[in-house]
């Protein structure tokens, strides 16, 4: 049923949107009701995997921004519905483990709005068909997810990481929507399904590189690859049901999602297989070393959650169909039990008051049952049978050794990745319950976790344990789907099974098992000097690398802004006229041409001799300090003007300039006590800068006039004007007629303009100037 | 018949204009006038819009002058959503402006001039003649001018002398182009002049006229390297008064250039192609430095207009379809958000006494009603999906990627980061951090009451999320617009009807 | 003195030059003249009076308010746009009465354009005015301590 | 003679800028008055310059004989010098109210709105 997609994704909106009021309605129980959305969503999704794993796909799509190519396409699949599952499954686990988290928190309605919200987008993203689609949920996860990261937002360091994922992610979106815009242009769709079966047209096309590199830049700095990991662990601000979603089941693996949606497209080119392997071996590794030298519970899972998407990045690079398959186990195994120790973190965190591993341990007498669920999760990362964790990484080392010469590497990186990674799930998940007791250490005195908050990782540790035992419940069902999906074919067949025979894959697991354990036995050697690592290598991180970047961008505003705003008036003219000064040379030295006529015979004496009168008054009027001088040169100036008016033929203007010049003396007298003396400011060199400038800008213009005068002038409208003005309009003054008539709006426009600024006159005026005291002049 | 719906968003106003000064007394019938003659040219400016989708253009010849002749007024898909976004602006600002603005404001007149404003706006957008655009830019400036100085502080007094300075130089530039276009073309109706350059052998002579133009409607738009009055000043006035200069005053430069490129110098394009792409580049690129630069809501607001105008202006740098209609789509959103931005920058002030983001914070907790509000506008105007501000930058990239500008594309999307960074600043700083304690900020006394200011906000935001979710029909009217503006040889006929008259 | 002298000439130049503005104003159509003109200056014959005396005087001889002047003179350019209207014309289009002839006049046009003309010249009247008693106030705060 | 004159307009561009580049506030009215008339006889000027006749249809003529002053600038001219007036004086007020308000005429002065 295709409408079951939209539903499955109303549940949760909805429930998002109902959230607050809910929340106050019912308090802390609101979350148990709410959690119901994300379990209807489960089932609503779980009811069609009959039909998945039939090979068929349900597609829901209805027009959108149809005009932009943006069709509202929901499509269910194996990935789609493997992930959908996650989302939901471990979602609906979420909310009730943070209605004991946060028991009482005054903001809980709204923390259940960004988080279903989050999870609502998250939803879409794995279920959308439409490349636009996607990238609108991927940003809404990016949006909902900076809310959830800087929940706390009086502390500024989780307004700061707040910011950080989210400017991180979102520059890598932008990269990434610039790949969609170009996939699109080249493939002329922006449907998945359609793109899927274009693997051959894209990676001929031109663009090819430039898809894939921007792509990527989207799905790593969402699945935060090197060098874009470090918002990662620093996500951990957000509360810890909101770290235990972000960093299992969502999120993060929205990036490793995307690749492995696009890998029958982009995929199978040495550019993407490379690209892929290589940086997802680096992460890796740097994940798991760095995560050695923590000591925070979160930060340890925060690290072994970045190396998780490291080895399904280089999973997904490697391609072949046991790497796909490896990585699809691993991929959920790696939800259930990161989600499961992050919530058991949680437990810790919140029964003890601290998540220093140093301080930790002993607790599974106060709080046994949590102990128990961070055992099973701990033990089916640490990929000991008979959990799920141990088929995942047991199909990480088949397909590892299908490889050969410098492609062992891979395998060598798949080895100590594992191995290190298992010594940090035992320290997480075992560490902080075994041992000798130390509770007078805490900043709480412990005890056993509400249920709400165990329920989750019980379950989801028993789940782990149970598909490790009974695989057959999610092969054919959910996991072969997914390896269909992903490798762009039919499902294939696959066979999961603890049990493998004695192999170099058995052999390889037994070597991580007893490393993984022997490194668990010396984390104490690793405390010791975690905080001056740590701080050795902290300039030298990407983190302080994004700081430089941020730092710089800041700076190179600031001076940005202080060049170009400097906040005096004649800085702006100054550029302002410059640059229509170089536009019109431009335009002239480029397409106007010097060339002008000048007819020297018509000067007239008198003329001439107006003319050069009003230049020097023009002058004078620039120059002179004293007032009066000022106002006689302007008023030389105006009169020239209107005697040139009345030399021309233009008796109204003459008129007009000369009413106007002799009412702009008065006014300039009304206030001219209340002027400053005039006085020069600037130096002789700034003088001459600005006459330069000025000059320049004046020459253009006579150069314009002249070019404008010489051309052959068509008189026609004029004409017209003017042979209707008498007969049609009942006008003898065309001027005149013009004005009231023929264009009587520009007329109204103009008396509307003297009437506003004569409000705006008499406005200022009676904001209170002061009344002048003393003797004026 | 339906020509006088040309009319109405003019006359409207304006009537409500003498209406008030002749009641000046009452600021009852100031108030009520005000909101009233707002909403009455929205609602013609609605019928206008209706009446173009349904006959593609409406040309009224003022006063029965057969252009081009008289004065024509002109509107085509473009004009009529213009002057209908702007025109929802005026009047949920005006109604915003009923717990705003003061008695002392009232009094001298802030209604009437408001109505001018909107006036010279409509005017500008539906006027068809050039010298006819330069009077009622003066209508619109002249209208601003006093707006943004008539509280006489010293802050509106200091920008209003940049902004007033500034804006004369641009007129004096206005003038000129047109008096030298004339002197060449013998015309001022846009669509003669553009037949003629269009007919004309080489018409390139037109190019450094052309150029007085291009720096006038760039000073008015707010480009670079002309926009240094709009950060000098918009953030001064009372917020409803920056909310409307925000919405509306740049955009008509935004139009003016449009407009010139797409009819009056459409010859002219492709040598002044390059020019408006960097010119636009330039712009994204200083505004939103400039907006991260700074750490008061309502200049942080204004460097991004300058940073948004650069959208705009590069969408018709591109001229192709898509990237026209992108460009109109980008237009009615960011009127619609920017103006909703200041909006809600007001009633920060009205409850913190300030925007300085030093001085306030602890809203998400106090209103957090207010945080949603502003959430809306802001993250749409960083472009999150699926709000409108997102689709529009989505086109506008989309189409840049077509034609492979690449240059374009890149900074675009960078300075959608950068967008995002700002907003996240003001959402980060006013809402989610604690309230300061050792600022002293009181509240300036209300005006009246709250819900007249947040009623207007919570439309706008509904619009934002609408355009955002069901945006087609707008970006279909859009796409419909920018193909009348690739066509300019109708629009020409449609405002000449015998072309015969016109000798070539 | 010289204030007496401005103060008299002001008096005796008013009539005539509010006279001589509503003759340029009427003319104006045919002749160099119309509203602008006319306007400024009866507008100039109000300010003589002012500066003959104060503006306080010039303000009671115009009686009105200029806003009032501002939005008549607009009201009336408005309405002189209107009649063309019915008769579904555009705005502005200009209506004439028959022509008729008058004493002293002769041959008179009426017609829309001419109200436009003098909703204008009410305008320009409003502006200078209004204009000038605010302006004037600063000049005369200053001086009232300074002359007295 | 449109020579001289396109050399006034220019003159009178210069003047304007360079006022307007001044440090002095009331040099800004002075070079926007300045600048207003140079664009006045821009528009003016871009008409053509023919000497003598009015656009005056003469007593008893229907139709205007040419030649005759282009009226159609000088209908634009006029607009222009009554808006141009309008916001020099305005201009003028507003001068003078900020001068008071900050105490200072230096432009310079006038930058706490910027940064």
């Amino acid at each position: 049923m295709p409408v079951s997609l939209l539903i499955s994704l109303l549940f949760i909106f909805g429930a998002a949107l109902v959230a607050p009021s809910l929340c106050r309605l019912f308090k802390d129980k609101g979350g148990c009701l709410l959690s119901l959305a994300p379990f209807a969503a489960f089932g609503l999704l779980l009811s069609q995997s009959g039909a998945i794993a039939a090979g068929e796909s349900i597609r829901y799509h209805i027009e959108w921004f149809s005009s932009l190519g943006c069709a509202f396409s929901l499509r269910l699949d194996g990935l789609a519905l493997l992930m959908g599952l996650l989302v939901t499954g471990i979602g609906g686990l979420i909310v009730l483990y943070a209605s004991g988290y946060m028991h009482g928190h005054p903001r809980l309605g709204r923390f259940y709005l960004y988080l279903l919200s989050f999870m609502g987008a998250m939803l879409g993203l794995v279920l959308s068909d439409n490349l636009i689609v996607l990238f609108v949920f991927w940003e809404l996860t990016s949006i909902t997810s900076y809310l959830l990261i800087g929940f706390n937002h009086e502390e500024k360091i989780s307004r700061w990481k707040a910011l950080m994922a989210l400017l991180t992610t979102g520059l890598g979106a932008m990269a990434m929507l610039a790949g969609f815009l170009i996939i699109g242009q080249v493939s002329g769709s922006y449907e998945l399904s359609e793109i899927n079966g274009m693997g051959d047209l894209l990676q001929g096309s031109p663009f090819y590189t430039a898809m894939v590199l921007l792509v990527l830049g989207g799905a790593f700095t969402k699945s935060a690859q090197v060098p874009f990991h470090f918002w990662l662990p620093n996500a951990m601000a957000a509360p810890t049901p909101v770290s235990a979603y972000l960093h299992s089941a969502t999120m993060v693996k929205a990036g490793v999602f995307l690749l492995a949606r696009l890998n029958p497209s982009l995929g199978g080119m040495p550019l993407w297989e490379n690209t892929l392997a290589i940086f997802g071996s680096v992460t890796l590794l740097l994940a798991v070393v760095l995560g050695l030298f923590q000591k925070d519970l979160k930060a340890i899972l925060a690290y072994t959650t970045l190396g998780v998407l490291g080895l399904l990045t280089m999973l997904l690079g490697i391609g072949t169909e046991y790497a796909i398959k490896a990585m699809v186990g691993f991929l959920l195994g790696h939800a259930l039990y990161k989600a499961a120790l992050f919530m058991v973190a949680g437990s810790v965190d919140h029964e003890t008051g601290t998540r220093d591993v140093t301080l930790l341990r002993g607790l599974r007498r106060l709080m046994p049952i949590t102990a128990m669920a961070g055992g099973l999760a701990a033990l089916s990362m640490s990929g000991l049978p008979p959990f799920f964790g141990f088929i995942g990484k047991e199909l990480i080392y088949k397909a590892g050794v299908k490889l050969g010469g410098l492609e062992l590497y891979f395998l060598v990186a798949a080895f100590v990745g594992n191995f290190l990674m298992m010594a940090l799930a035992l320290k997480a998940g075992i560490g902080p319950f075994f041992g000798k007791e130390n509770n007078d250490a805490l900043p709480k005195k412990p005890h056993e976790a509400p249920v709400t908050m165990w329920i989750g990782p019980v379950l989801l540790g028993v789940i782990g344990l149970v598909l490790g035992l009974l695989p057959f419940l999610v092969t054919d069902s959910i996991v072969a789907p997914a390896i269909g999906s992903i490798l762009g074919g039919a499902i294939p067949e696959i066979k999961l099974a603890l049990w493998h025979g004695f192999n170099l894959p058995l052999l390889l697991s037994v070597f991580t098992v007893a490393g993984g354990f022997g490194l668990f036995m010396l984390r104490g050697k690793f405390w010791a000097v975690a905080d001056p690592v740590r701080a050795a290598i902290r300039p030298w991180g990407a983190e302080a690398m994004y700081e430089r970047i941020f730092n710089g961008t800041i700076w190179l505003s600031k001076a940005q802004t202080r060049c170009l705003q400097t906040g005096r008036l004649h800085d702006y003219v100054f550029m302002i006229v410059a640059v229509t000064v170089g536009f019109l040379i431009w335009a002239i030295v480029n397409y106007g041409g010097l060339q002008f006529e000048m007819d020297w015979a018509q000067f007239d004496p008198i003329k001439v001799g107006l003319v050069l009168i009003m230049i020097v008054a023009t002058i004078v009027a620039v120059t002179a300090s004293a007032y009066m001088t000022v106002l006689v040169a302007l008023g030389t100036v105006g009169f020239g003007v209107a005697l040139i008016f009345v030399y021309y033929g233009a008796p109204d203007l003459a008129i007009t300039q000369l009413l106007v010049e002799t009412l702009t003396v008065v006014l300039f007298m009304f206030v001219i006590l209340r002027l400053p003396p005039l006085k020069s400011m600037s130096s002789m060199a700034t003088k001459i800068r600005d006459a330069i400038l000025a000059s320049t800008f004046g020459g253009l213009m006579t150069l314009l006039v002249l070019k404008a005068v010489n051309i052959q002038f068509d008189h026609a409208i004029s004409e017209k004007l003017a042979a209707m003005s008498y007969p049609e309009a009942k006008g003898k003054n065309v001027v005149n007629v013009i004005l009231v008539d023929f264009r009587a709006l520009d007329t109204l426009g103009e008396i509307v303009v003297v009437a506003a600024a004569a409000l705006g006159i008499a406005a200022l005026v009676a904001t209170g100037f002061k009344k002048k005291k003393g003797a004026a002049s | 018949m339906s020509e006088y719906a040309l009319l109405l968003p003019i006359l409207i106003p304006l009537i409500g204009v003498v209406l008030l000064l002749l009641g000046a007394r009452s600021l009852a019938v100031q108030r009520a006038g005000g909101v009233l003659f707002s909403s009455l040219t929205f609602a013609a400016s609605l019928y206008l819009l209706f009446a173009v989708d349904q006959a593609d253009y409406l040309v009224m010849q003022m006063g029965a002058w057969e252009a081009p002749f008289g004065i024509s007024l002109v509107a085509d898909r473009f004009s009529a959503v213009m002057v209908a976004v702007s025109s929802f602006m005026g009047a949920a600002v005006g109604i915003y402006a009923l717990s705003e603005i003061d008695e002392a404001r009232l009094k001298k007149f802030f209604f009437p001039l408001y109505l001018v404003l909107i006036f010279g706006v409509n005017g500008a957008f539906l006027t068809g003649d050039l010298f006819n655009l330069y009077v009622w830019f003066e209508v619109m400036l002249i209208a601003s001018f006093v707006l943004m100085s008539m509280g006489g502080e010293k802050g509106e007094l200091e920008g209003g002398l940049k902004y007033v300075c500034l804006n004369l130089l641009s007129s004096v530039m206005f003038l000129a182009g047109a008096g030298i276009i004339y002197g060449k073309t013998g015309t001022l109706n846009m669509a003669d002049i553009g037949q003629q350059l269009m007919l004309a052998e080489n018409a390139d002579w037109a190019l450094s006229s052309s150029m007085l133009l291009l720096v006038s409607f760039g000073l008015k738009a707010g480009m670079f390297p002309f926009f240094f009055w709009l950060p000098a000043s918009y953030h001064t006035p009372p917020s409803a008064v920056s909310a409307v200069f925000a919405g509306l005053l740049t955009k008509v430069g935004v139009y003016a250039l449009f407009r010139s490129y797409t009819l009056i110098f459409m010859p002219l394009f492709p040598e002044v192609q390059n020019i408006l792409l960097w010119l636009a580049i330039l712009t994204m690129v200083t505004g939103v430095l400039g907006a991260a630069s700074h750490f008061d809501m309502r200049r942080i607001l204004s460097f991004h207009i300058v940073s948004q105008i650069g959208y705009m202006v590069l969408g018709l740098a591109f001229m192709t379809p898509l990237a026209l209609a992108a460009a109109i789509f980008y237009l009615v959103h960011h009127i619609i958000v920017k103006t909703n931005l200041f909006l809600v920058s007001g009633v920060v002030i009205r409850m913190k006494g300030s925007c300085d983001l030093a001085k306030v914070g602890g809203l998400c907790n106090s209103a957090p009603w207010l945080a949603a509000l502003f959430f809306i506008p802001a993250f749409s105007l960083g472009g999150i999906p699926p709000l409108s501000g997102f689709w529009a930058k989505f086109a506008l990239v989309k189409s840049g990627v077509e034609i492979h500008a690449w240059w374009a594309v890149t900074f675009a999307l960078l300075v959608g980061v950068l967008t995002l960074y700002s907003m996240t600043k003001i959402w980060a700083e006013a809402f989610w951090k604690k309230q300061p304690e050792d600022v002293d900020t009181t509240p300036a006394k209300p005006v009246g009451p709250l819900v007249f200011m947040v009623a207007p906000i919570v439309v706008l935001s509904i619009s934002t999320v609408v355009i955002g979710f069901f945006g087609e029909p707008l970006f279909e009217f859009s796409e419909r617009a920018a193909a009348q503006l690739l066509d300019p040889q109708s629009y020409i006929s449609a405002v000449l009807p015998q072309p015969a008259e016109v000798s070539p | 003195m010289k204030y007496f002298i401005l103060g008299h000439a002001g008096r005796i130049l008013f009539p005539a030059l509010i006279i001589l503005s509503l003759i340029v104003l009427y003319r104006g159509h045919n002749l160099p003249g119309g509203g602008f003109i006319g306007g400024l200056m009866a507008a100039t014959a109000y300010i003589l009076v002012g500066l003959g005396s104060t503006m306080q005087a010039a303000k009671a001889k115009l009686r009105v308010d200029p806003v009032t002047l501002l939005a008549v003179g607009l009201a009336i350019a408005i309405i002189s746009g209107l009649p063309g209207m019915l008769g579904g014309d555009p705005f502005l289009t200009g209506e004439w009465l028959p022509t008729f002839y008058l004493p002293l006049l002769g041959a008179v046009h009426l017609g829309t354009p001419l109200i436009f003309d003098v909703g204008v010249y009410l305008v320009v009247i409003g502006f200078t005015l209004h204009t000038t008693f605010f302006l004037s106030e600063l000049a005369e705060s200053d001086t009232e301590e300074g002359t007295d | 003679m449109e020579p001289l004159i396109a050399l006034l307009i220019g003159v009178l561009f210069a003047a304007g800028i360079y006022s307007l580049l001044r440090r002095s506030i009331v040099k800004l009215v002075i070079g926007v008055v300045l600048i207003s008339q140079g664009a006045n006889l821009l528009v003016f000027t871009s008409g053509g310059l023919l000497a003598g006749r009015p656009a005056l249809v003469e007593a008893g003529a229907t139709v205007l004989e040419a030649p005759f002053g282009d009226p159609l600038p000088q209908a634009m001219v006029l607009t222009a010098i009554v808006i141009g007036f309008g916001l020099t004086a305005f201009l003028l007020a507003l001068v003078c109210r900020a001068h008071e308000a900050v105490g200072d005429d230096d432009i310079n002065a006038f930058d706490n709105t910027d940064t």
